[in-house]
């Protein structure tokens, strides 16, 4: 059993580790890497299940019976463009919020919102 | 023109629509705009007649427009109950048409026409009430009706109607809502139908505690009715104009909910099941305390119209115990009830509301001597109390006498009490008004003008006389009203 | 052509969106999109007659047979939602070119059309398709074009409140997209059909019990379930008005759309209601969903925000509705989705005039507006009408379907509890008529006039719905039963 | 061997993990992101997905590096100490973990061959594409014919990145552009040429003799995505990455000389309406939206000629929004900078001093 789920084990501690930068953190930029930690852990999973023992990449040879499995992969490679698209967005947010409220950390941009109400 | 009864029906609910488009069309010329409301206020009147001519020759009339939901249509259907209710409503709003054009203009209101198309809806609403077939399309007009008074309720603007139309719009909507609603979709989930049905639509196997509880539910939730504790809406109600006023408590609104009780212990329980419910004998009980509780807190007011809010609010009970007697004498009394507590009613808010346009007062300890000002308006006021009181000459005494018997019938000798005492506290609090008026000579407050005659404006005045006359009427020739109350009884089953 | 209505249905405007950036009027770009939102609902209209009349509709994208290639499958309920974002989409595009005029800066208006149009095909892609996935990608580009859209409000917060969307979104998306894997993972298939019939023979494994509670937790982000909802009000908020009329009338039901699918396609009944304790969790949500809300809505300053609490208190209402899990709970559910994108889009509309004419939806500013603006604050009357639940409304209609739905399953004290969230709501509703009808009009906007025509006729538009579907009950009832009674398996 | 550099690989991206959560210069934290998507493209290759290694490491270790790099030029490198303390989100972490591995405890083992998801759909597309598609990498004819819509969806995706990006970091450029302003611009960009020159004269003239072989090596990605690892998305990026290159070492009124921007946002849209048209033409032809055998008459070389325009479309999509996105940040960038301290000028000093 250790051997069979260690992989995702691992991932699921990386996925965390990525969740909890996302909430935990207060600056705009540090949420979004976590975002895209969380994102990328999502994406070893996906690939991990996709692997057979003894299998070779899905590119059709001659000579090769056991190839793994390409969906997983064509699935993370939409994820991945998915993911960077989000970043771009999420970092153009924050570069119009340093704009506006002169600051990339939650905490003081909710006190700069709590004045203005 | 001939006309089908069915299309009349169709047409005395449709009507005060199409007046509310016209009197908008028309609101920047006052005096079309007023032309248009009394000629369909005529219209009406005459409708409801022809329609009355009908039932009395034992027709049935019923329509049906479409489901608003599966199953459930909005349908009409003309009962005695009903149709008394319709004649009474459409008769006042003729009258209250006539009364408030002089009101309004001596007053110098602003929003006129406002006021005329609500008041048009209104009376189009209570239409609905009166004659629908089942108690979906009641409630639905029942809704339109709190709706469609509101901005009657605060027509003045002020702070204080704000507060006032709060207070109005929060207790009749939040008990439909919350009460009526719930009690609706009950009986819906426990009897499969709505229509309305001599005898009532629950089997006879039905779980008792269960109805009881939807009984409750059905007298808190018809707020209208103001019943106590859910009677606060009318004397907040008292911000608004005169004419308003006299709308509510005597046309339309408290009578839409006393009908519906009526309505809903009759033709939804049926006197029999009603008689054996658990939670009857407790509402009688709350009903009695509203009745008693109301009269004495009439007598602490010093506003005319606050003291006359709660003397509704009295009355009203009345008519709920009648209604949840379960006996014939009862619902006769409570029905009669209906029609002379209207006439009466009327008559004492047109006179608060000539006093205040005339004499600008509108506190009881004002109007010492104000009887040799105004002799027609008093002499009218002294009438219609004796009404409300239910002494001869006029037309109260025969509805109280019904409610008695029915009290004594079913040996409910507390309430029998509480009659007799409210009628005492009802000499009590209206008696002295037209008394002081005409012979507290020496503390005139109206000295400098001297007894000089300055009656209510005639259209007003017009209008208080017809509606006292109505009330001596029914006490001389009460046979067309007893003989309608006691047909809602004899519909064949 | 017919046959390819499916697909039609998001390809339109998913391709007319990269084709605006060759107009080159902002108006000419209008034009353009609004024409390509109407076509889109007639399409979905076709499409709801076709399913009313012939039953499901598969169609197989590339011509691959599902489960290798992606199908699209249209049953009643995407019909239904199909045909509610777009024809609440085209109303609310009516108005856009007069409203984004003030709210706006002209150089970005084409971009506004464009988000807007991919944020339509994304929604009506994830209604459309029957793939797990194809879910997945199609929810981000919704939700994409959202976060942008909403940045461009006006007000700096707007940018905050995007970016707490996107952030809280995406974790939303990530945990679908975990869900999705799982359930890949046990069944080896993404066709949401093929994964109903595959799903039982492994139910009782932890890792589909894992799936499905990522799948619902996600959701009910995207969802603003109480209490995930803290993204939702700013962003309702500070958002432009045509777009908050949009989102609130779209946004979230494509979210309960997803948490039916899901738990009763997918999952299925019986599963999605043993493994978790949905009844009970969700009626609990449900409920302080609606009070929490609706009470909170009791206190704002600003009018869009009152509305977005009042969305919450909705969403709460479905969920009651979901929880109940009777064909007629379904059946509320999906007749207040409806009635709620009609009241909502009518009143963020009627805001978006206020908005235009004065610039601020605060409270304080709507003093004296029932004189200025007649027809603008009728609208928001009768949308608050239908809001409580008056009959003659369609806010009635699904009330009380939702009343009996709780009566029949003999939750009485939840049917009283549900009436008197109403209350709240007269509440809300009636400190803006108060605030409109019984002050003076402010110094300030002595000069206010009434709304331009080309904002009034939409939100009439919408107004009259919300009448007319409150009287004449036939079309959503109908479908709305047509679709439930499929959901459970009964052949209506 | 290969669980070894399975295990040492998990291993690194944990370390690297929890490195970036405690680290505060956010500088740091970004080149550790960027090992991070590296050491996962490792490990894809490790696990065969040898596409998805391709497309994360120029997109996690490339792309998005580069933005954040960007970006914290913008906002600032140093991160603020968390204050309010972290238990909420550690229960909220730790609940949502264990449940995960609650959830792991059934799943089928790691690299097993009766796992369901080697057992069921994924067998025809390994046994049958070559016959049904006719190209090699199956990962290619997967996602370019079975699941051409999700593709699809994903161009759009990347499209409605750039468009959002654009609305709301597009800089308005003045009316006021008159001939002289022109003129005065050209001066400057001649300005920074010239210091350019001076300063990194050896990394200019490498660029200039490497960009065409990117650009080749690109079009080599694009078009052999048939056979072996690569498509229009990693060749959109590496196309892309050139450009980049350019605008860095040149300055960005240098390539927005060469590269109009309504123009690279047509081509964006162009590559979206390629894609999209090759369903049409297909529905047009009676058959089904993305089925390519409508495209000729023999339906193999149908599949091939739809893949490979729509692999155009991508790259096209994918280079366009990259480098729209790159510039929308890189010209905020100098914008915000004009504002702070009076233009590129005083920037040049700085740079000469130095």
């Amino acid at each position: 059993m250790l051997m069979g789920l260690y992989n995702y084990w691992i991932v699921v501690v990386l996925m965390m580790v990525g969740f909890y930068i996302v909430i935990a953190h207060g600056n705009l930029i540090k949420k979004i890497v976590g975002l895209s930690i969380f994102q990328t852990s999502v994406f070893i999973f996906y690939i991990s299940m996709a692997k057979v023992d003894g299998g070779t990449a899905p590119i059709l040879a001659d000579g090769i019976t056991q190839y793994s499995n390409p969906l997983p992969h064509v699935l993370i490679l939409t994820a991945i463009v998915v993911g960077i698209a989000t970043t771009a967005l999420g970092l153009a947010l924050a570069v119009r919020i340093k704009e506006t409220y002169g600051s990339i950390e939650e905490e003081e941009i909710q006190k700069k919102d709590n004045l203005d109400c | 023109m001939t006309l089908s009864l069915e299309s009349m029906l169709q047409l005395s609910i449709i009507l005060p629509i199409l007046t509310t488009l016209a009197i908008v069309a028309t609101g920047n010329k006052p005096n079309l705009r007023e032309a248009v409301t009394i000629i369909s206020s005529l219209i009406l009147l005459y409708l409801s007649v022809n329609l009355y001519q009908g039932i009395k020759q034992g027709e049935s009339i019923s329509v049906t427009w479409w489901p608003l939901l599966p199953n459930l249509q909005i349908s009409f259907n003309i009962e005695p109950l009903g149709m008394l209710f319709a004649l009474i409503a459409s008769f006042l709003w003729l009258i209250t048409t006539v009364y408030s054009i002089g009101y309004m203009r001596h007053h110098e209101e602003q929003n006129q026409t406002q006021f005329y198309a609500c008041f048009a809806i209104a009376i189009g609403s209570v239409m609905g009430i009166a004659f629908a077939e089942n108690l979906f399309t009641l409630f639905i007009f029942y809704e339109t009706l709190t709706l469609s008074t509101y901005p009657l309720v605060t027509h003045a603007g002020t702070e204080k109607a704000k507060k006032g139309g709060r207070v109005y719009l929060g207790v009749l909507l939040g008990t439909s809502i919350v009460f009526f609603l719930l009690a609706i979709i009950s009986t819906w989930f426990v009897a499969g139908t709505l229509d309305f049905k001599p005898g009532g639509i629950f089997d006879s196997d039905v779980n008792t505690t269960v109805a009881g509880v939807i009984l409750v539910l059905f007298i808190f939730g018809i707020g209208k009715a103001a019943i106590m504790p859910f009677h606060r809406w009318l004397p907040a109600a008292m911000v608004a104009p005169t004419p308003v006023s006299a709308l509510l408590h005597a046309v339309a609104v408290v009578k839409a909910g006393v009908f519906t009780i009526l309505k809903v212990c009759l033709f939804i329980f049926g006197i029999d099941l009603l008689s054996i419910l658990p939670t009857t004998q407790f509402l009688l009980y709350l009903a009695g305390a509203s009745v008693l509780l109301a009269s004495l807190v009439a007598m602490r007011q010093d506003n005319l119209k606050a003291r006359l809010a709660y003397s509704t609010i009295s009355q009203l009970g009345y008519i709920t115990i009648g209604a949840l007697l379960a006996t014939s004498a009862g619902v006769i009394g409570s029905s009669m009830h209906i029609a002379t507590h209207a006439f009466g009613k009327i008559t004492l808010f047109f006179c608060a509301g000539a006093i205040l346009v005339t004499a600008h007062k509108s506190k009881i300890s004002e109007m010492r001597g104000l009887g040799l000002q105004m002799p027609i308006t008093m002499a009218a006021f002294f009438i219609a109390s004796l009404s409300i009181i239910g002494v001869p000459p006029a037309g109260g005494i025969w509805s109280k006498w019904f409610l008695l018997m029915g009290t004594l019938e079913t040996e409910q000798w507390i309430l029998m009490v509480v009659l007799m005492i409210s009628s005492l506290l009802n000499i009590a609090y209206l008696l002295p008004i037209p008394f002081h008026a005409f012979f507290s000579k020496n503390n005139i407050p109206f000295a400098n003008t001297g007894t000089k005659i300055k009656e209510a404006p005639l259209a007003s005045l017009i209008a208080l006389s017809i509606t006292t006359v109505g009330c001596v009427v029914l006490f001389v020739y009460p046979q067309p009203l007893y003989e309608l109350a006691k047909a809602i009884l004899a519909t064949p089953e | 052509m017919l046959t390819h209505l499916p697909v039609l249905q998001v390809i339109v405007p998913l391709m007319a969106a990269p084709l605006c950036l060759f107009l080159t009027r902002s108006r000419l770009v209008w034009l353009f999109a609004l024409m390509v939102s109407g076509l889109a609902f007639l399409i979905s209209a076709l499409l709801l007659q076709q399913v009313m009349t012939s039953g499901i509709i598969i169609y197989e994208l590339g011509g691959w047979d599902a489960p290798w290639g992606i199908e699209y499958r249209i049953d009643h309920l995407n019909a239904f939602l199909l045909l509610i974002i777009s024809s609440v989409s085209t109303v609310v595009l009516l108005a856009a070119d007069t409203s984004i005029q003030k709210e706006i800066p002209a150089e970005k208006h084409s971009y506004f059309y464009i988000l807007y149009l991919l944020s339509l095909a994304g929604m009506l892609g994830i209604v459309a398709t029957g793939d797990a996935f194809n879910v997945f990608v199609f929810l981000e580009i919704s939700s994409l074009s959202a976060y942008a859209l909403i940045a461009l409000g006006k007000d700096r917060r707007a940018l905050w409140a995007a970016y707490q969307y996107l952030i809280m979104g995406t974790i939303g998306a990530t945990f679908i997209l975990i869900g999705i894997g799982l359930m890949y993972q046990m069944t080896g298939t993404l066709n949401m059909h093929d994964l109903s019939i595959r799903l039982p023979e492994v139910a009782h494994t932890r890792t589909v019990f894992t799936a499905f509670a990522f799948v619902i937790v996600g959701i009910c982000l995207k969802l603003a379930l109480f209490p995930l909802h803290l993204w939702l009000p700013n962003a309702y908020a500070y958002a432009p008005s045509i777009v908050t009329a949009f989102f609130a009338a779209t946004a979230t039901k494509v979210a309960i759309y997803l948490l039916i699918r899901f738990t009763f396609s997918v999952f299925g009944l019986s599963f999605s209601f043993t493994a978790l304790p949905l009844h009970i969790l969700f009626l609990v949500l449900g409920l302080s969903g609606i009070f929490a809300a609706s009470i909170a809505a009791i206190y704002q300053k600003n009018v869009k925000h009152l509305f977005a609490y009042s969305s919450i208190a909705q969403i709460g209402y479905m969920i009651v509705g979901f929880s109940v899990s009777t064909t007629t709970g379904l059946m509320a559910t999906l007749l207040h989705l409806f009635n709620h994108a009609l009241m909502k889009s009518a009143l963020f509309l009627a805001l978006g005039a206020v908005m235009y004419r004065i610039g601020s939806v605060q409270l304080s500013q709507f003093q004296g507006l029932g004189r200025q603006m007649p027809i603008t604050m009728a609208a928001i009357v009768i949308g608050g009408l239908s809001l409580i639940g008056v009959p003659l409304t369609v806010g009635f209609v699904s009330k009380w379907y939702l009343i009996l739905a709780v009566i029949e399953s003999g939750w009485w004290p939840v049917a009283l509890l549900i009436l008197l969230g109403s209350l709240l709501a007269v509440v809300y509703v009636w400190r803006i008529v108060e605030m409109a009808y019984f002050r003076p009009p402010l110094t300030s906007n002595e000069n206010i006039k009434e709304a331009p025509f080309s904002l009034l006729v939409p939100i009439w538009i919408l107004v009259m719905a919300n009448i007319y579907f409150g009287i004449d009950t036939r079309l959503s009832i109908e479908v709305a039963q047509a679709a439930s009674q499929s959901l459970f398996g009964v052949n209506p | 061997m290969e669980s070894l550099i399975d295990i040492v690989l998990l291993a690194f991206l944990v370390g690297i993990a929890f490195a970036i959560v405690w680290m505060k210069d956010l500088l740091a934290v970004i080149m550790l992101l960027g090992i991070y998507g590296l050491l996962s493209a490792s490990f894809f290759v490790a696990m065969d997905a040898v596409d998805v290694a391709f497309t994360e490491a120029s997109v996690g270790a490339g792309i998005s590096t580069l933005l954040m790099l960007v970006t914290i030029a913008m906002t600032g490198r140093s991160e603020h100490p968390v204050r309010h303390k972290p238990f909420l989100a550690l229960a909220v972490v730790i609940i949502t973990g264990s449940l995960l591995i609650y959830g792991t405890l059934d799943m089928p083992y790691f690299g097993s061959a009766q796992a369901p998801v080697h057992q069921h759909v994924a067998p025809r597309y390994i046994n049958d594409s070559i016959e049904e598609v006719g190209v090699p990498n199956i990962v290619t004819s997967v996602l370019a014919s079975y699941r051409a819509f999700d593709t699809f969806g994903e161009v759009v995706v990347i499209f409605t990145a750039g468009m959002g990006v654009l609305a709301l970091l597009s800089v308005v450029r003045r009316p006021k552009n008159t001939t002289g302003d022109k003129a005065r611009d050209i001066a400057k960009i001649d300005l920074i040429n010239d210091s350019m020159h001076e300063q990194h004269l050896v990394l200019r003239i490498v660029t200039k003799m490497l960009i065409p072989f990117i650009f080749l090596y690109a079009f080599y990605v694009q078009f052999h995505g048939d056979y072996g690892p690569g498509g229009g998305f990693q060749a959109g990026v590496i196309f892309a990455s050139a450009i980049f290159l350019y605008a860095m070492l040149f300055g960005m009124s240098t390539a927005r000389r060469v590269i109009n921007q309504s123009f690279i946002q047509l081509l964006a849209a162009i590559g979206v309406l390629l894609y999209g048209s090759v369903g049409v033409v297909s529905l047009l032809n009676g058959k089904n939206f993305f089925d390519y055998s409508a495209l000729s008459v023999d339906p193999i070389a149908g599949q091939h000629l739809g893949i490979l325009l729509i692999e155009l479309g991508v790259g096209c999509t994918v280079a366009s929004v990259m480098v729209i996105i790159f510039f929308s940040f890189a010209d905020r960038k100098d914008n915000g900078q004009n504002l702070e301290s009076n233009g590129i000028e005083n920037n040049l000093k700085e740079n000469n001093k130095k």
